[in-house]
This record gives structure tokens, C-alpha cells and sequence, in this order.
């Protein structure tokens, strides 16, 4: 039985005052790609302009004291909503940036070590030489692939990846994909399109023994389940502002410090510097040095609202409400004629994104007659590309499921699904 | 129900019988276009005659309307020169933009495709096969006045 | 005379009703550092969170065409505000990242190019060679020196850099600066310290004569006066949202488009890929080639709104308007004893940014005071310490105006400043 | 007026006529410390005598709080051993957190930097002189046990 009192919820929702197409009630199961806000996020974020608006870290007006005051202390409530220090938290516009930050330290340390340019204590740990290998899995979303492959295209290091076992799960039989060439592992807590939640204990010590870092993407974790930084042992997480009921255009990098110490600069420019002259740049710590140009204030101040809803909700019980629809979802789905579900069909160390396909019937055409009653589902390929390729799909449908839905959006779906397979006469 | 309007009979008879899929042996230029979002794909293959008129030949994945809008394609442009098939391609376009009437001398069962308009997301879906079928002409030569308005922003850059 | 109803104008800013330090009317004189917003703005992104909601080019819901239709209205509105078309302009979090996209290009060209790895047509342009040059100015912002001081350190490449006269101008006296090993000319529109407006069409002619790309920082220019890109004949501006009455978190690249589709990819990730396998990714055409990951599509809407705002005053009044507070300004601190103005001391292509050291008395100290009374003006190094080092301060205090100041506040900071030097008795 | 709290007389006198401003010509450690906003600079340097006594001499520009504030740091911690002077340190930044009283005993002249903390973009003005002295006593090894508790946001990471 769910904790969540779903009726309540709804009403923080602004958007669910809306109908959609022909007057539906707006049955929303797609916030894998990026949830509603509530009016409490709005608001924080609202006052922010209203009240406090100035150019953090830049002034000494009272203005500039109040907006620099709420940035960090949203820093800290964020950081702290995932077990962590304020001074390891980085802002960024979204999960990509940040992950491209990572992967652009090594690509950064590696070229100027290369010409002998000053670098932070620590920085050997991501200078690459040819033949260096990093670690990804096929079901990584593009976010959490392209710049490793941007990365190795541009260094000669080499990719490789951790396969998929035909239950969608990561098989890391092949333990030699860890061996001391390996510089970092990428993978993902959660899978967008699979739903599959990865067995991080077993990669960081698998990673351990090599001395490789890892990183993890937590865009599907940290909105849906309770998550320690300090338990998993990784070296940085991942997310995005968005899909945790926070504003778009912001997210979040977080390393151990002496990670991140060690990391050159990525963009660069105005309040990332200890002191510029024409000549020569020194760099200020961590998370400044990786925060350049006039930062996202309001959004982190949304964001910080965001994790305080989450955290009077309780992240077990956001977790083991996700996990009921889930498990109704699958059960629902594994009666109809025709549907393959891709990614684990059991709800064992599973998330809410349950991803299908239905003979005959081509997601696309699926999602537009869910569409038509009120039903709002993704299609296509979900940005991982590669696990639709090895699971031999061209795209799939896909529901996903948060604090706002109840088994009557579960009903709904699979009423929704028996609808379009009557359109089309499959 | 706005949904019919899209999925009318006729288009889900081209998706079921598509006309002329199959990739030509022989051709003078091949595109491959996708729509990332959803993974359509189409393989395009053109080859231009003596006369000018261009054979078109395709193989494709996807939904029901990129599907049944390229054997509408294969219908009404194969075997035509240039200047008609992309006269045909503009008025597709004019179409979903919803700038003009429909006309069935042109675009044939394509005017059963006006329904797309009302969803943007599909639109792409309608055009997939006909802008891939003029960059494969362009590809080929068959512009004479190399046409600079063509700009297809799914084409392949690296 | 201005044109601009002042006290119209600051009804629409929810901030002015608010006081501050010891119940202060608020002068704010910091719109350099980040514009106020009006309630127009702010109801535009808040009406896209309540009722559009959706991660904008990835589904095909009815939700997510409406936000990507926003989204994308809200591209060709900003466009046409700079006499620019939809699909030149990219999104990125704030100027600093703008730039950095481009330093970047020059940088991923050089290695792919060196690696032979794929690249877009027309990408030599950006392939760079050992002692190749990059030129900047001595009055750049650090967000316009610092990436190409580190564009230049990983490759190679040498930094140079336009002068500057006493009277606060670029000396483009010493033309050898402009040579055929200069790839890009990188300098401002409107310094942000000094106040100056650049002589844009002398540096594009000197420039075109050598073949090199201009970029041009219009972070102090779009919010203050009429921009057209095509009048301008630049390669490159960049500005941000937040400092035109938009949000926090968005900025803007215009590029031409064939400068544009000739640079390779710089954030990589989600929606900026054509087709992904695990061995090889092919990448979208601009913009949405630099645009990964799911964007702040609120931000662009109240951005876009901004815009609206701007153009329904004219920006012809908006630039009179600021003209008419900076001679006012000028005229009141020339008579200030131990006054000395850092940049033009007159109205002369000059903007409304006035920096001012006082003799015997630090800017910290001076801005204390000021605030103390309600006024915001900015104090320290402004971004642009190599300039300070120039004119022989270690630091200013600055005033720069907007649409909602009047001459009041003129008179309050001059007021203001004859309380710092009564205060500390100097 | 509040501003009257942060600008005491005494503040004002410090840094009017600072005390020990001038860098000696023999250390053991030199660090540089700046305030990246606003430009203030102070260079420290420090030597350790063979009881353990850290002798220190500075030169600084910046703005009166942070001029005034190094002024006081001579007078209060020159020539006392790393424990002292690290508590010292503690205490002027539990004093700008609010979270103890200030004690005469331990601050001196500094007890009226106490107003600071009612202007939080001062506060980084007035630790400036004091982390710096930290930095170099630490990087002189006056700390025999490697104190892991310093992190200094402005020390040159580069
Ligand atoms: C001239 C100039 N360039 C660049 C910037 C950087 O803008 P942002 O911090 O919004 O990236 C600013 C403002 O901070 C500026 O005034
Ligand atoms: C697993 C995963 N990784 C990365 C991302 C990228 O996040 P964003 O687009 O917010 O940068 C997403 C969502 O799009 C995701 O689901």
C-alpha cells in the first residue's frame, strides 16, 4: 500500500487543472522525460525575482547579499538531499552539462599535460594516453555515451561497453571489461527506457580493484528513490532539476572533494577565477571553479523547494508508490495479446519506466491514440538508441510513472493500449 | 473523433500495401534520412533517365503515416522530373503548414495526409520519404539551377 | 528628452515594492551585473510551467507539441529581435557558455582534424596550428578572455590583444594585430566596465582583410540599443537573458548559418544527435547540434517575452533614454572633488555603464555607504581586472542604468557619493 | 545608523595607521590571498622561530574592513605559536557566524569587527589577512598535525 495521498498531491499541480484533447483529464505518464512542477516550486522560485534578484557572488548591495544567501542555501539543501557537502555540489544547466564536465576534464587534463600548462594537484587521474579505456553500457541514454565516444574520438582513448543480458539487465560476466586500462566507468542507476536499476555495490567494486572512477548517472534515481552519495561510493552523480519536480535549466554535478579538486576548468569565464591578467588565469576551488558566467539563481532556489516536497513526502514512500503502480502496470500489460515488454518483466530492482512494443502496431501510431483520450506516454527511441538496437526494436512506447499517478493512470494506460490495437485492427 | 481525420482509410491502406518498396539494383544516388526522435528511417535511392524523369526506389521503418506517406510518394513523383516532384514536395509542405488547399491533381491520396497537420510532432512523419527523395535528386544532379532553398535539417552533417 | 514613462515602466517590476536597508526607497544601479524583471516575463514562464509543461522536442503528446511549439516561437521572436532567422540561434545557459561553445569548436576541430576523425563542411576554419593567433582586447569581460586564453594553452595557439587608449577606446592603431595567422577576432560591443561602444565596423573591415571570424560579446548591447546582425556583418554575438529583463539560466549564440554548420559539436548528448550506435554517432544541423539535453524551455518563453517588452518601447527610446541618465550621470561626478571616471568621461559611443574611483577611498567602503541608503551600484573588478590593471585601480564602483531609472536615481548617486566621502571623512 | 556598527572608530583608525604593514625580507612561507570580486590582495609571510613562534609580516591593498582586519591579525597573532593563532582564527570566524561572543582576550581590536556579520559579502573582507596567515603557517609546517579542518575558497588551486 502507497504512503502517498495522491489527491493531494494533484492539487499542488497547477497543470492538472487542464484538460487536453477533447476535454480529457490530463493522465500524465511521461515524467521520465520531465515531470510537472508543483506551486510550491513555482512560488520559491517566483519570490526569488520578486524579492531577491540580483547577480549572485558579484555584488555588496543588500540585493546581491539576499540572491548569493538563497543561491547557497539552496546549494546545501540539494546537497544534503542526496547525503552530501554544499562545496561538492555543482550547478550546471542540465545532467548533459554535467557529465560533459566530466568527461571534458579528461579531455582538458590530458592536453594540457600534454604542454606542460599548470594543472590542480590530483589532475594525473584524468589525463588519458592512447589505448586508455572507458567504461559504458549499452543502455546508457546519449547523454551518457556520445561524450564518452566525443572523448575518445578526441584523445585515442577506446570505448567499451558492458552488454545486456536478454532480461535487460547489465551483464558483467566479462569482468576483463575491468582491467587497468580503465580510467572510468559511466553507467546509469536507473534506465530510462529499460527501468532496469543497476547493482552499483557490484561496478564500484569492480571498479575499485582497478583503480577506475565512476560516475553515475542518477536522472532516473535521485528523483524516484532515497539516494546516499556517501553509501553507493562513487565518485560523482548526475541530474537533472526537471525531472524532480524542479524548474528546467538546471542540474547538478557532485564528486568527492578530492575529485573534484583535481579537475581543470571546463567553461570558463567570469567567477571561476582567483585572478586574471592578460597573460595568465588562476582558477578558484570547487564548486566555483566549475560555475562560470552569472549562474542559474532562481532555478536553484526552484530546485531546493523541489527537494523540500520530495523530503516532506519521504523519499521510501515516493519509492514504494512508484514500485506499486509499477508492479499493477506490469501485471496489466502482461495480459495483452501481442505486447512485448522491453526491459525487466518482473518489478525486482526496477524502476517505473516500463517500456513496450506491440506486434503490428508502431509506437508512434500507439502514442497518438493514447494521446487522443488524455493519455500522455513517450515514443520513439528514448535517447538510448543502442539498447532499442539490441533489443532488436526500432523505438518502443513508454510509460512512466511518478508521485501524481495512481492505479487509475495505470487502468487508463492499459485501457489505452487495448484502444489503439482496436483502431488499427491488430 | 480528430483521430480519423489522420488516420483515414486510405492512409492505412498505403501503410499495409505500400506501393513500390524495395530498393533498385542500379541508381545514381542514395540517402539515408531518419527522424531521431522516433527512429524512422528511410534508404532512398534515385536514378535519372536520358529524358530527366527520376526513378525513386525506397526501403523504410516506421509508423503508419511516414510509411503510407512514402508510397504515396512512390505514386505521384516517381518517374517525374525534377521541377514536378518538387513542386509536389512544396505543396506537401504547403499543406501540413495548413498555407494552402490541398490539391489531388498534385499530391494524389497525399491529400488524405491534411489530417497530419493538426498534430506538429507528425509532421515529420509525412515528410521523411519526400525530402528524402529530393536530396537524393539534388545528390543526382537533378537540380540544373542547384537550388539553394533546400535545407533539410534531419540530412546528415558529419 | 526621453521617451519612456518611467513610473509606467516600474509599476511592471514587482521588485520596486519592496524597500531595503533601513526601509530605502530601492535605486537599482546594477542592471549591468543582472536586469530587474517585469511581472510580463514572469507571468510568461509561470504560464508555461502551469499550463504547457513538457520536455520539448521528445514526444508527441499533446503537451510536448505545445511546449516545443513555445519553444521554438520563443527561438524565432529572440531571432528577429537581433534581425536573425530561427535557425541561427542556439540556447545555451548563459554568454559565458556562448562563448565557450565557440573557443570550443576551435578546439574540437583541431583535435578531430588532427585525428582525422569526421568533421562538417567547411570546419578548416576552425582548425587551428601552432602559433596561429586568436586576438581579443584589453577591455574584455574574463567570460571573453579566459576561454580563449585556455583555447590558446591546449593548443598552441597565441593570444593577442588590442590595446587601449587613455580615454578608455580599443587603440586599433598597431593594424599588425590583424594578420594571416589570426583566426577569430573575440571582443565586446559595449564594455561593461567603462562604458565604451566599440567601433564595430572598423574591426570587421580589418578582420575581412585577413579572413578571420568576428565574435562579438553583446551582453552590454542587446538590452541597451537597436542590434541587427546583418547591419553589424559580425560572424558571432552572444547575450544573456537575464541581463534584458528575461530570466535567470538562458543565454544566446547567433551565428551565421554557414559558420554555424561548419563547427562540430561542443555539449554532447540527447536531441543533438542525428543517430547513435555504440561505435558511432552522427550529429544534428544547428542549432539543435548544440543544443543536448532536455533545454530550458520556460526560460526561452520568458525570454521571448523580454523581447516583446524591449520592442514595445522602442529600443531606439530605450538607448536615448539611458543616454539622457549617463550625460546627467557624467555632468553630476565631474564635479565630484577626487572623482576620477574610469572609461570615456564623455557621452561619445558610450553606454551606460560609469565606473568611478574616489581618491583616499576603497570601492567596497564607497558602495557600503551607498547601500546603506538603498542604492545598488556594483563595486570590485567587474569581471574585467585587466582592464582595472590598466587604468592603475584595483578596483570601481559602478553605476549602470536601465529603463527603470530616472533622474532621481542620478541625483541619489551622486547624493550617495558625497555621503561615502562625508562618512569617512575624505 | 547600522553602518556605524561595522565602521568603528577604532576600524576606521586601523586602517587609517595599520600596524606591521610592510613584508619582512626573511621567511619561511609566502602566500598570496586575494578576494576574487572585489581585487583585495594581501601578501603574507610568515617564519618560524625554534620555540615555535610564527613571526609575521604582510603588505595589502583593499578596502577598509580588510585592511583594518589585517592590521588587528598583527596585533594579535604575531609571534604566537600555530595553536594560539589558529584559535584565534576560529574564534574571529565563530565571532562573523554569530555563533559565539566575541572575547576581547583572544580578539583584541578585533572584537569590533563583530558588525561585519550583519553584511555577509564583508565577511570574506575581514577573514582575508587571516587565512592567509593560516595558509602560510601551515605551509611553513607549523601545524605538526596536518590540520585537515583548512580549506581555503581562495587559495590558488592552479
Ligand atoms: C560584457 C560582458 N560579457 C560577458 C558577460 C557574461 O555574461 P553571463 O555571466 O551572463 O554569462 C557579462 C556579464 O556578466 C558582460 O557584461
Ligand atoms: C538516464 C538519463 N540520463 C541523462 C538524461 C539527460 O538529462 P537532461 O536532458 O536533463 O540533461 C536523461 C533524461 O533526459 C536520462 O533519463
Amino acid at each position: 500500500m502507497s504512503k502517498l495521498d495522491v489527491a493531494a498531491i494533484k492539487a499542488d499541480f497547477p497543470i492538472f487543472k487542464r484538460t487536453v484533447r477533447n476535454d480529457h483529464r490530463l493522465v500524465y505518464l511521461d515524467s521520465g522525460a520531465t515531470s510537472q512542477k508543483p506551486f510550491q516550486v513555482l512560488d520559491a522560485e517566483r519570490n526569488f525575482y520578486e524579492t531577491h534578484n540580483a547577480a549572485v557572488h558579484r555584488g555588496a548591495h543588500l540585493l546581491a547579499e539576499e540572491a548569493t544567501d538563497a543561491f547557497e542555501h539552496a546549494r546545501a539543501n540539494i546537497a544534503s538531499f542526496i547525503g552530501a557537502q554544499a562545496d561538492d555540489l555543482v550547478f550546471t544547466k542540465n545532467a548533459t552539462e554535467a557529465i560533459n564536465l566530466v568527461s571534458y576534464s579528461f579531455l582538458n587534463a590530458t592536453l594540457k599535460s600534454q604542454r606542460g600548462a599548470p594543472l590542480p594537484k590530483g589532475a594525473e587521474r584524468f589525463v588519458l594516453a592512447e589505448g586508455d579505456e572507458i567504461l559504458v553500457s549499452e543502455m546508457e541514454h546519449h547523454a551518457n555515451l556520445v561524450p564518452w565516444q566525443e572523448l575518445c574520438e578526441k584523445t585515442g582513448a577506446t570505448l567499451r561497453w558492458i552488454g545486456l543480458t536478454e532480461d535487460g539487465r547489465l551483464d558483467l560476466s566479462d569482468t576483463s571489461l575491468f582491467n587497468n586500462r580503465t580510467k572510468i566507468v559511466a553507467v546509469t542507476h536507473q534506465s530510462n527506457l529499460l527501468g532496469t536499476v543497476n547493482d552499483v555495490p557490484a561496478i564500484v567494486k569492480l571498479a575499485e580493484t582497478v583503480g577506475a572512477l565512476v560516475f553515475l548517472d542518477a536522472c532516473q534515481s535521485v528523483p524516484h528513490m532515497p539516494v546516499d552519495v556517501v553509501a553507493l561510493g562513487v565518485d560523482f552523480i548526475a541530474w537533472s532539476g526537471h525531472k524532480m519536480l524542479g524548474p528546467l535549466g538546471i542540474g547538478c554535478l557532485w564528486g568527492k572533494s578530492e575529485v573534484l579538486s583535481a579537475m581543470p576548468p571546463f567553461i570558463s569565464g567570469g567567477s571561476m577565477i582567483e585572478s586574471v591578467s592578460m597573460e595568465r588565469t588562476t582558477f578558484a576551488a570547487p564548486p566555483k571553479r566549475f560555475e562560470a558566467g552569472v549562474p542559474m539563481a532562481a532555478q536553484a532556489v526552484g530546485m531546493s523547494a523541489a527537494a523540500d516536497y520530495l523530503r516532506a513526502l519521504g523519499m521510501d514512500n515516493v519509492a514504494e508508490h512508484e514500485h506499486m503502480l509499477t508492479e499493477a502496470a506490469l501485471a496489466g500489460l502482461a495480459d495483452i495479446p501481442g505486447l512485448r515488454v522491453i526491459g525487466p518483466e518482473n518489478s525486482v530492482d526496477r524502476g517505473s519506466a516500463v517500456s513496450f512494443v506491440l506486434e503490428g502496431l508502431h509506437p508512434h501510431d500507439v502514442g497518438q491514440v493514447m494521446d487522443e483520450s488524455g493519455i500522455a506516454v513517450r515514443v520513439g527511441q528514448h535517447c538510448a538508441k543502442p539498447a532499442c538496437i539490441r533489443y532488436g526494436v526500432q523505438a518502443t512506447t513508454r510509460a512512466t510513472f511518478y508521485i501524481y499517478n495512481d492505479l487509475e493512470d495505470v487502468d487508463a494506460l492499459v485501457a489505452g493500449i487495448y484502444s489503439a490495437k482496436k483502431f488499427f485492427g491488430v | 473523433m480528430k483521430l480519423e481525420n489522420m488516420y483515414q482509410e486510405i492512409i492505412l491502406d498505403h501503410y499495409k500495401r505500400p506501393h513500390g518498396k524495395g530498393l533498385a539494383e542500379q541508381f545514381d544516388a542514395e540517402v539515408h534520412h531518419v527522424n531521431p526522435t522516433c527512429g524512422d528511417e528511410i534508404t532512398l535511392r534515385v536514378s535519372r533517365g536520358a529524358d530527366g524523369k527520376i526513378v525513386v526506389s525506397y526501403d523504410n521503418m516506421g509508423c503508419s503515416i511516414s510509411q503510407a506517406s512514402a508510397s504515396i510518394m512512390f505514386d505521384q513523383i516517381n518517374n517525374l522530373d525534377f521541377e514536378s516532384g518538387e513542386a509536389a514536395v512544396e505543396h506537401l509542405i504547403a499543406m501540413l503548414q495548413r498555407t494552402v488547399e490541398a490539391d489531388e491533381d498534385i499530391l494524389g491520396d497525399g491529400i488524405a495526409l491534411a489530417g497530419v497537420a493538426q498534430y506538429p510532432a507528425r509532421v515529420k512523419c509525412a515528410l521523411l520519404a519526400w525530402m528524402a527523395w529530393k536530396d537524393a535528386a539534388i545528390q543526382a544532379g537533378a537540380d540544373n539551377n542547384e537550388s539553394k532553398i533546400f535545407t533539410e535539417s534531419n540530412k546528415e552533417q558529419n
